[in-house]
């Protein structure tokens, strides 16, 4: 064990582990959080904390993750290398972890063009997998980036984003290769829709024998409607949404698309647990977390285990 | 090259509102090749600043001088003898040009009349774009000749982000992403592996991280 | 002003458009003597500067007459000349002249009639837009 | 007709015909130093064409676009126009021709009418003023010694003689004129008598004539006009509304369709009527319904089939294949109803129309008839001239050619080729050494005026009553009189007249005046003539401005005489501005290489190189490959019977002979620099690199036969190309004799999205075979599987007698293609859908042709391009400069462009066009210099910031940054449009003539405050 993260116990006991996520909310009242918080208690291992997810202002990442440790559950810390600097983000982790808070998702985060700053300045004085490298620098050689010793180093489980599914896809599993390289532990993907394209990076994956060095936690989202469906086919960059999947929300009737959205993410995990490779299950429901008990449930992935 | 554009002639009328005596300066480089700042703008411009306060019953006075280079002393010193009648100066040369005027000129206002943009270079007529941040520590030579830091909307150093698709960028559909194009020329070099390396956090005292850079050429200089 | 007589500048191609108003010479077709004529031999020869300078110096309107689309002896000086005229419509909008008072009108040598319907409809828009702001005050030329 | 019988025969040709054929001739010969005699029938020119309105595939007002090029040389060509003229009697032989020519009375004096208009007004009847309906044309054709700028009295119509002797102010009608009978003395004839429209009114079942809303194609043409009948108003002549269904009727007149029809097809047709209906929807309005009713699509000119395509893909024109037997009329609506039998269709249909044109045809009238007979040439059945099998020009008689409708039917293009092929034959029979140098004249020297304030010269005309009749000259002068730098301001009363010139000159010498403002009329057609008085005077003729009172002042505001006196001296005050600031210009000259490269060895290549030969030019003959011959080597016999092969020999053996001919064989183009008259090109021939000098280039690298991998071609020994049939008939006659069924597919490999256009000698030799094979085994069955029998002039006339011998002919669409199956005893099975049957047929072939055409020469094409600077169409021709009027001359001066080269053509289009690529190139090479003008661009180059904006926005591609960093233009190859001038960021470009500072001082003059 690298770390006392519950999410690396869970997936070295070799059971398929389940992650699902909270966005902070616009606000300064913590109530919300903790609300959709206490929903998913008991039927996943850790929970994600979006950081100004979407390039919106939001609660910050690590103090929403205080408040989800002090209800006992598992949170991981999202970071996104658009906002601080490296000084900032090491900072961050320290805090973070004295906190307890002991797992991390590393990622660029979305461009500011996208959310409701679009004035404000791109830090980016990392990228993503040079963030990666940061933390593992910071776990394994107890080193700050600037190269002084760290009193009492952080031991992040440190996790980072893939997406199968953006151009030129070639790429895409020689990204995982670099992030891999860089130190990462686990990996949360894009969500799945085009099951056929994840297998083949997959493939690609376990080729290059990947998925020996690294937890991959396949990334579920059910779809609430057809036009959420169509949403995210045309609109969201990076998301791979085929045609018949389209065409099979549109097939029912208005009221049973969400049910059909949610038979469709059930159907997609059934299939994924037999791939090699696929640890676990990443379920994102976006202003749906209820429904996650559900399908954890529906999945066949209760109970969770006690590690 | 340096790119620039010219500013919104509102905010130009209001810089010179003031004064009836103005001298407009344009430069015969970049500002001329990138169409913003020669000496056919200075004449569009002064042209139409004229009009601009004629219509209000006001006579501008504007002579027109356009440099070979606003940013070297030697030239700069040509404006000396026109400087005396002029009340205020309104400079289509990029920010170095105006600066280098200013400096000269101590007790003369200058406006800089152009927004300077970016280093670029032009794709065909009447389009430029951004090809260099200027980092002071180039990498081209290990990005298949494609800059990822003046070219990737995040300066990502090592590979796309998830928002690439079809070879453009998620920040705009007209954009190419950087990566890809990367990409692409390292396979016509052959060197798909060199994707494999990490690269290492960019150190960026040599750009602007260790404040205003300047080089000296010893065998010049001294 | 009642009696406001606009005063016209029109930029015209030597090939179509010159020939189109001598065309209109020679069936006597009567259109205002506002307009008059500056003969270029394309109108991708109208500087942007000449045309400015025509609203400077007192035009209260401006006319590049070229060839119709596809019909330039030199092959592209029409298309030249309408982004020019674009660009110098978007800074007369912005200096308060007004760029409904530049035009640019596309005609073959034989458009007599075409002409002189122009001729007459520039001058009665123009008659309705007012003498131009700049003309109000007359301007003393120096450029370096 | 002063000294006419001085003139010598050696340097003269008569033009008959002063159509587009007559004056390109005319204008080829005259440029090329000729003395020409153009001569008409009606009492101005412009032929046909002039009342076109606008020509395909280009949908321009050509008209317009030929103009200028005419006027720009302001050349003195020799060339006398005789309207009303024709030739009365013919005598002598090929180099000495003495011709009577008789002139019907015009009623007016030429040199006094100024075309002022006041006898039309006061007599409309009896004045003749525009050719057709188009009062256009006389306007645009005005250049030197051309169109007479005048009218014409028709005066068994006056009732009044003497009112209207009085109308007229210059006194130039002449009541008593007489018919003229004058003798010329000529070298060579060219016949370029053109043709007459069919006349549908013998046609009972269209009812042309009797329903006014049938028109003739030329009628509707006038309707499009914007100076026809309707002011280019698009209304149906019933009710003058807008029409909203219009349908076509194709080959009314032609291809023995109808009774009473002309039995050969006449070419034109199908390509104006998709013009016509692609005009109308692109000007006129989109929704209106475009239906053309055709039996094939004869659309076998270069890049025609694409545009052809563009009316279907782009414009929704709707075609119909069928032959509409009968229009009736509604007699309350008098909307059309049109009866037709669709082909494969079961049942007459009837569709109700607002307009139907009729597509009708060309043919002989009897006058021409009677004009060959006076000639001596002997005309064929159709009474079109009866031509030679290899040359289309020429006649039956030595020394006489002919070209245009007269020869046959055919359209604007091949009429312009055929005038320049027979100008250069025309001049075979001519002296080489009598040429009048046409860029020479006799001018005191200048003097130099670059010291010298400016001393400004005023003259302004009267025009007779044209400007004085409207305002006061003498106040006009008047208020000239003592400005700064005006030192002469008069009044010259008919300023053009030979005596108010002298006075010009006279007044500069004697006031010592360095520039010179005349008011007077549009510079466009006087400009010449004043510079021409500078020059006289000893002063550069840039120094000249013109006012333009005249077209642009007096006659078009003499209903306010008071403020067309202010506009008047308004544009001499700009005229004054301006030419303070004229600056003494150079035209750009430089000296005349006579030699010429010509590159490609085969038939086109070959006839080019003789007829230049023949006119004394030194030829260079590069060929590729190790002899000469090209495609034609391989071909046995043409449509018509001749022996190609007997015929090929002795063109091989004349230009190998030829001592003016010098003959390269494995020689290719390396390198090339130089501008038009001082080429410079090195050749790889074999193992040695050489330079050859030259002034003139033309290219006839040829098109390849097309071999696409369709049909078993080249895996089946029954299955050949047209080609390899031609010469399979020619050695193994006796094979053929045990074919019981042979097929054969048309458009195989064109037509198709890979070559979209059509290969235009296919149908025809597939017809040519049809008939040999026929010749040896009568009893053979042959099926032609089409998609439009393209057979246009008088090849109709041969796929008639084919249908007539029994050779079957089945139309197939690209969606339903034949297929083909070997069957394994030497045969084939062929298997093609009948459309007329409406089922599938399947035949035991033991010969499948395939007619695969041919395909742009794409290797070559694309060197030739890039040494040479020149552009290609997509598919890999030549680009020529004017697809319709400059067939032959390439966009880059100097270069011309012979045979299949230019697109797919047959052995007598190919050397038509061979010599007129000698036509063109004479009037270049008769020069001792060539004259580029003055007004280019120049660069400042301490001003230039080598931004390449010049060297982007040229459309010519002439600035370039040179070897020491700044834009540089050729003035020999500047165009002199200005742009990069305009465009320059640094205002660095100036162009001579038009300069930045003329400009503003002309602006400054119209806001000068008096």
């Amino acid at each position: 064990m690298k770390t006392e993260s519950v999410l690396e116990k869970v997936l070295a006991s070799g059971q398929m582990a389940v992650t699902s996520e909270c966005g902070p909310p616009r606000g300064s009242v913590p109530d919300k959080i903790i609300e959709k918080a206490n929903l998913l208690k008991g039927y996943v291992d850790a929970i994600n904390v979006t950081d100004n997810q979407t390039a919106m202002v939001r609660m910050s990442s690590w103090s929403s993750c205080i408040f989800i440790k002090q209800m006992g559950l598992n949170p991981i810390l999202q970071m996104v290398t658009r906002d601080r600097n490296r000084l900032a983000m090491q900072s961050d982790i320290l805090g973070a972890y004295a906190h307890g808070i002991n797992t991390m998702l590393c990622l660029s985060g979305d461009h500011p063009k996208f959310g409701d700053h679009p004035m404000a300045a791109g830090v980016y004085d990392l990228d993503s997998i040079q963030l990666v490298r940061m933390v593992k620098d910071m776990r394994d050689e107890g080193k700050f980036q600037g190269g002084a010793d760290i009193v009492n180093p952080p031991k992040m489980f440190i996790g980072a984003a893939a997406n199968p599914f953006a151009d030129p896809f070639e790429l895409r599993v020689a990204r995982l290769a670099k992030k891999v390289k860089a130190g990462v532990d686990f990996i949360q993907t894009q969500c799945i829709y085009n099951v056929d394209k994840f297998e083949k990076w997959m493939e690609g994956v376990r080729e290059r024998g990947l998925h020996k060095q690294v937890y991959i936690l396949a990334g579920i989202t059910p779809m609430k409607s057809v036009g959420m469906a169509k949403y995210m086919k045309n609109k969201v960059p990076g998301m791979d949404v085929p045609d018949e999947v389209v065409k099979r929300m549109s097939s029912v009737p208005k009221e049973k698309q969400a049910e059909e959205g949610i038979k469709i993410a059930l159907e997609t995990i059934e299939r994924l647990k037999g791939v090699e490779g696929v640890n676990g299950f990443h379920i994102m429901a976006i202003e749906w977390e209820e429904k996650v008990p559900e399908m954890v449930e529906r999945a066949g992935l209760l109970p969770r285990p006690q590690v | 090259m340096i790119t620039a554009e010219r500013k919104p002639l509102s905010e130009l009328v209001e810089c010179v509102r003031p004064y009836g005596r103005i001298l407009l300066l344009g430069c015969n480089e970049c500002v001329t090749v990138c169409a913003a700042g020669g000496r056919k703008e200075v004449g569009l411009l002064a042209s139409s600043l004229k009009m601009a306060f004629s219509k209000d019953g006001k006579n501008l006075d504007i002579k027109e001088i356009t440099l070979e280079r606003q940013c070297d002393p030697e030239y700069v010193e040509e404006l000396a003898p026109h400087m005396g009648e002029a009340e205020a100066v309104l400079s289509m040369a990029c920010g170095c040009g105006v600066q280098e005027v200013a400096r000269r000129f101590m007790d003369k206002p200058v406006f800089p009349a152009v927004n300077t943009k970016f280093m670029g270079a032009s794709e065909r007529q009447g389009i430029w774009s951004e090809r260099c941040a200027g980092c002071g520590d180039c990498v081209l030579g290990i990005t298949g000749g494609i800059c990822p830091i003046a070219r990737c909307s995040k300066q990502l150093m090592n590979g796309p982000c998830g928002g690439s698709s079809g070879g453009k960028c998620e920040v705009d559909a007209e954009m190419d992403c950087a990566w890809q194009l990367i990409w692409d020329r390292l396979k016509a070099l052959g060197l798909e592996k060199r994707y494999e390396e990490n690269m290492p956090a960019k150190d960026w005292r040599p750009g602007r991280g260790a404040g205003p850079r300047k080089i000296i050429r010893e065998d010049l200089a001294r | 002003m009642e009696n406001f007589e606009p005063v016209v500048v029109a930029f015209a191609c030597h090939y179509c458009a010159y020939t189109a108003a001598d065309m209109a010479g020679t069936k006597r077709l009567s259109y205002p003597p506002n307009v008059k004529i500056i003969r270029v031999p394309c109108t991708g020869k109208v500087d942007m500067l000449h045309i400015m300078k025509a609203f400077e110096k007192g035009a209260d309107g401006v006319c590049v007459a070229a060839c119709l689309d596809g019909d330039c002896h030199f092959r592209t000086g029409n298309v030249r000349a309408a982004s020019h005229v674009d660009a110098v419509r978007k800074l007369l909008d912005e200096i308060g002249v007004g760029g409904e008072r530049l035009e640019m009108v596309a005609l073959s040598a034989g458009m007599g009639e075409r002409f002189a319907q122009i001729a007459t409809e520039i001058t009665e828009k123009i008659r309705k837009l007012g003498p131009s702001p700049v003309r109000k005050v007359s301007v003393a030329a120096g450029a370096a | 007709m002063q000294g006419e019988k001085e003139k010598s025969a050696k340097n003269r040709v008569l033009v008959i015909g002063a159509g587009v054929g007559g004056m390109r001739a005319a204008l080829d010969l005259a440029e090329a130093g000729r003395s020409v005699v153009l001569i008409d029938k009606a009492h101005s020119i412009g032929g046909l064409m002039t009342q076109l309105d606008r020509t395909f595939p280009t949908n321009n007002c050509d008209v317009c676009t030929l103009s200028p090029s005419l006027s720009e040389s302001g050349r003195q060509l020799d060339i006398e126009l005789m309207t009303s003229t024709e030739v009365v009697e013919l005598k002598g032989q090929a180099g000495d021709f003495s011709v009577r020519l008789s002139t019907q009375p015009r009623h007016i004096d030429l040199e006094k009418c100024t075309a002022c208009g006041d006898c039309l007004a006061g007599f409309p009847e009896c004045v003749r003023f525009t050719p057709g309906l188009d009062p256009r044309a006389p306007t645009c054709m005005r250049y030197p010694q051309a169109t007479p700028y005048a009218f014409s009295i028709d005066l068994s119509r006056c009732q009044d003689v003497d009112e209207l002797v009085k109308i007229c102010k210059a006194g130039a009608i002449i009541p008593n004129d007489r018919p003229r009978s004058v003798q010329v003395n000529v070298g060579s004839i060219v016949v370029a008598a053109g043709a007459q429209l069919f006349d549908p009114g013998k046609l009972e079942v269209f009812g042309h004539g009797r329903f006014p809303n049938v028109v003739t194609s030329m009628e509707y043409e006038r309707i499009l006009s914007a100076s026809g009948p309707t002011r280019g108003a698009l209304v149906r002549p019933s009710d003058s509304k807008r029409p909203a269904r219009i349908a076509w009727i194709q080959c009314v007149g032609s291809r023995g369709l109808q009774k009473g029809a002309n039995p050969y097809c006449s070419s034109a047709c199908c390509m104006y009527a998709l013009k016509e209906a692609i005009v109308t929807k692109e000007r006129f309005f989109k929704d209106i319904q475009t239906t053309i009713f055709y039996m094939d699509m004869r659309t076998s000119g270069k890049d025609y089939e694409l545009y052809y395509q563009r009316a279907v893909r782009e414009y929704g024109i709707r075609f119909v294949r069928s032959r509409p037997h009968t229009i009736d009329q509604d007699p309350v609506t008098k909307d059309l109803h049109i009866a037709y039998m669709p082909v494969g269709g079961d049942a007459l249909r009837e569709e109700t129309f607002d307009m139907v044109v009729l597509s009708t045809g060309f043919q002989i009238s009897s006058d021409l008839q009677e004009l060959a007979g006076r000639l001596g040439i002997q005309l064929n059945a159709n009474h079109f001239v009866l031509g030679d099998a290899f040359n289309q020009v020429a006649t039956s008689k030595p020394g006489i050619y002919t070209c245009g409708l007269f020869e046959s039917p055919k359209d604007i293009p091949e009429t312009m080729v055929q005038a320049s092929a027979a100008a250069s034959n025309a001049s075979i029979h001519l002296d080489p050494d009598a040429r009048i140098p046409v860029d020479r004249q006799e001018f005191p020297p200048e003097r130099d005026v670059s010291g010298e304030e400016p001393r400004v010269g005023v003259f302004v005309c009267d025009c007779e009553f044209n400007i004085g009749g409207v305002v006061d000259v003498n106040d006009v002068v008047k208020s000239f009189e003592g400005l700064p730098q005006v030192v002469v301001s008069k009044m010259i009363g008919h300023g053009c007249s030979r005596e108010s010139l002298e006075t010009l000159r006279r007044s500069i010498e004697e006031n010592k005046l360095n520039r010179v403002v005349v008011g007077a009329c549009s510079p466009r057609s006087h400009e010449p003539l004043f510079q021409d008085t500078l020059r006289r005077a000893g002063l550069n003729k840039y120094l000249l401005e013109m006012a333009n009172i005249r077209d642009q002042g007096t006659w078009v505001h003499m209903d306010r005489p008071a403020e067309a006196a202010q506009k008047v001296k308004t544009l001499l005050r700009m005229a004054v501005a301006r030419v303070r600031l004229a600056r003494p210009l150079r035209d750009h000259v430089a000296p005349m290489n006579r030699n010429v490269l010509v590159v490609g060895g085969g038939v086109s290549g070959m006839s080019a190189a003789l007829n230049l030969a023949e006119l004394g030019f030194k030829v260079t003959l590069a060929e590729k490959t190790g002899q000469l011959g090209g495609v034609a080597k391989i071909i046995s016999r043409t449509l018509e019977g001749a022996d190609v092969k007997a015929w090929f020999e002795e063109l091989v053996r004349k230009t190998t002979s030829h001592r003016n001919i010098e003959v390269l064989t494995h020689c290719s183009i390396v390198d090339h620099c130089g501008t038009a008259g001082m080429f410079t090109t090195g050749l790889q021939v074999g193992g040695e690199y050489r330079k050859v000098d030259h002034g003139v280039t033309i290219l006839a690298t040829g098109a390849v036969p097309n071999r696409p991998d369709e049909y078993l071609l080249g895996k089946h020994q029954a299955v050949m190309t047209q080609l390899d049939l031609d010469g399979f008939l020619e050695k193994n006659a006796a094979a053929v004799k045990g074919w019981q069924n042979v097929v054969m597919i048309q458009c195989v490999g064109s037509r198709v999205p890979e070559n979209p256009n059509c290969s235009r000698v296919c149908c025809q030799a597939a017809v040519k075979n049809a008939l040999r094979i026929l010749e040896v085994n009568p009893e053979a069955m042959i099926y032609v599987l089409y998609r439009d029998m393209r057979t246009h002039g008088f090849q109709e006339e041969y796929y008639t007698k084919a249908r007539e011998r029994g050779v079957v002919f089945v139309q197939y669409e690209p969606e339903t293609k034949p297929s083909v199956q070997s069957n394994g005893n030497g045969r084939l099975t062929v298997r093609f859908r009948d459309p007329i049957l409406g089922r599938d047929l399947i035949l035991e072939a033991d010969c499948l042709a395939l007619s695969t055409g041919f395909v742009g020469n794409a290797e070559t094409v694309r060197e030739l391009a890039s040494v040479f600077h020149l552009p290609t169409t997509d598919d890999s021709y030549f680009l020529e400069t004017h697809v319709k009027l400059r067939p032959v001359d390439m966009s880059v001066t100097g270069f011309f462009i012979a045979g299949t080269a230019h697109a797919p053509k047959t052995i007598a289009e190919s050397v038509a066009q061979a010599q007129a690529a000698v036509g063109r190139a004479q009037t270049l090479l008769s020069s001792e210099t060539i004259n580029l003008g003055a007004s280019v661009a120049k660069v400042e180059r301490e001003k230039c910031a080598a931004c390449l904006i010049c060297v982007r926005a040229c459309p010519f591609q002439v600035p370039y940054i040179n070897a020491e960093g700044y834009s540089e233009i050729d003035p020999a190859r500047c165009q002199g449009c200005g742009i990069c001038a305009s465009e320059c960021p640094a205002k660095a470009i100036q162009l001579l003539q038009y300069e930045d500072d003329q400009i503003m001082a002309e602006l400054e003059g119209l806001f000068e405050r008096v």
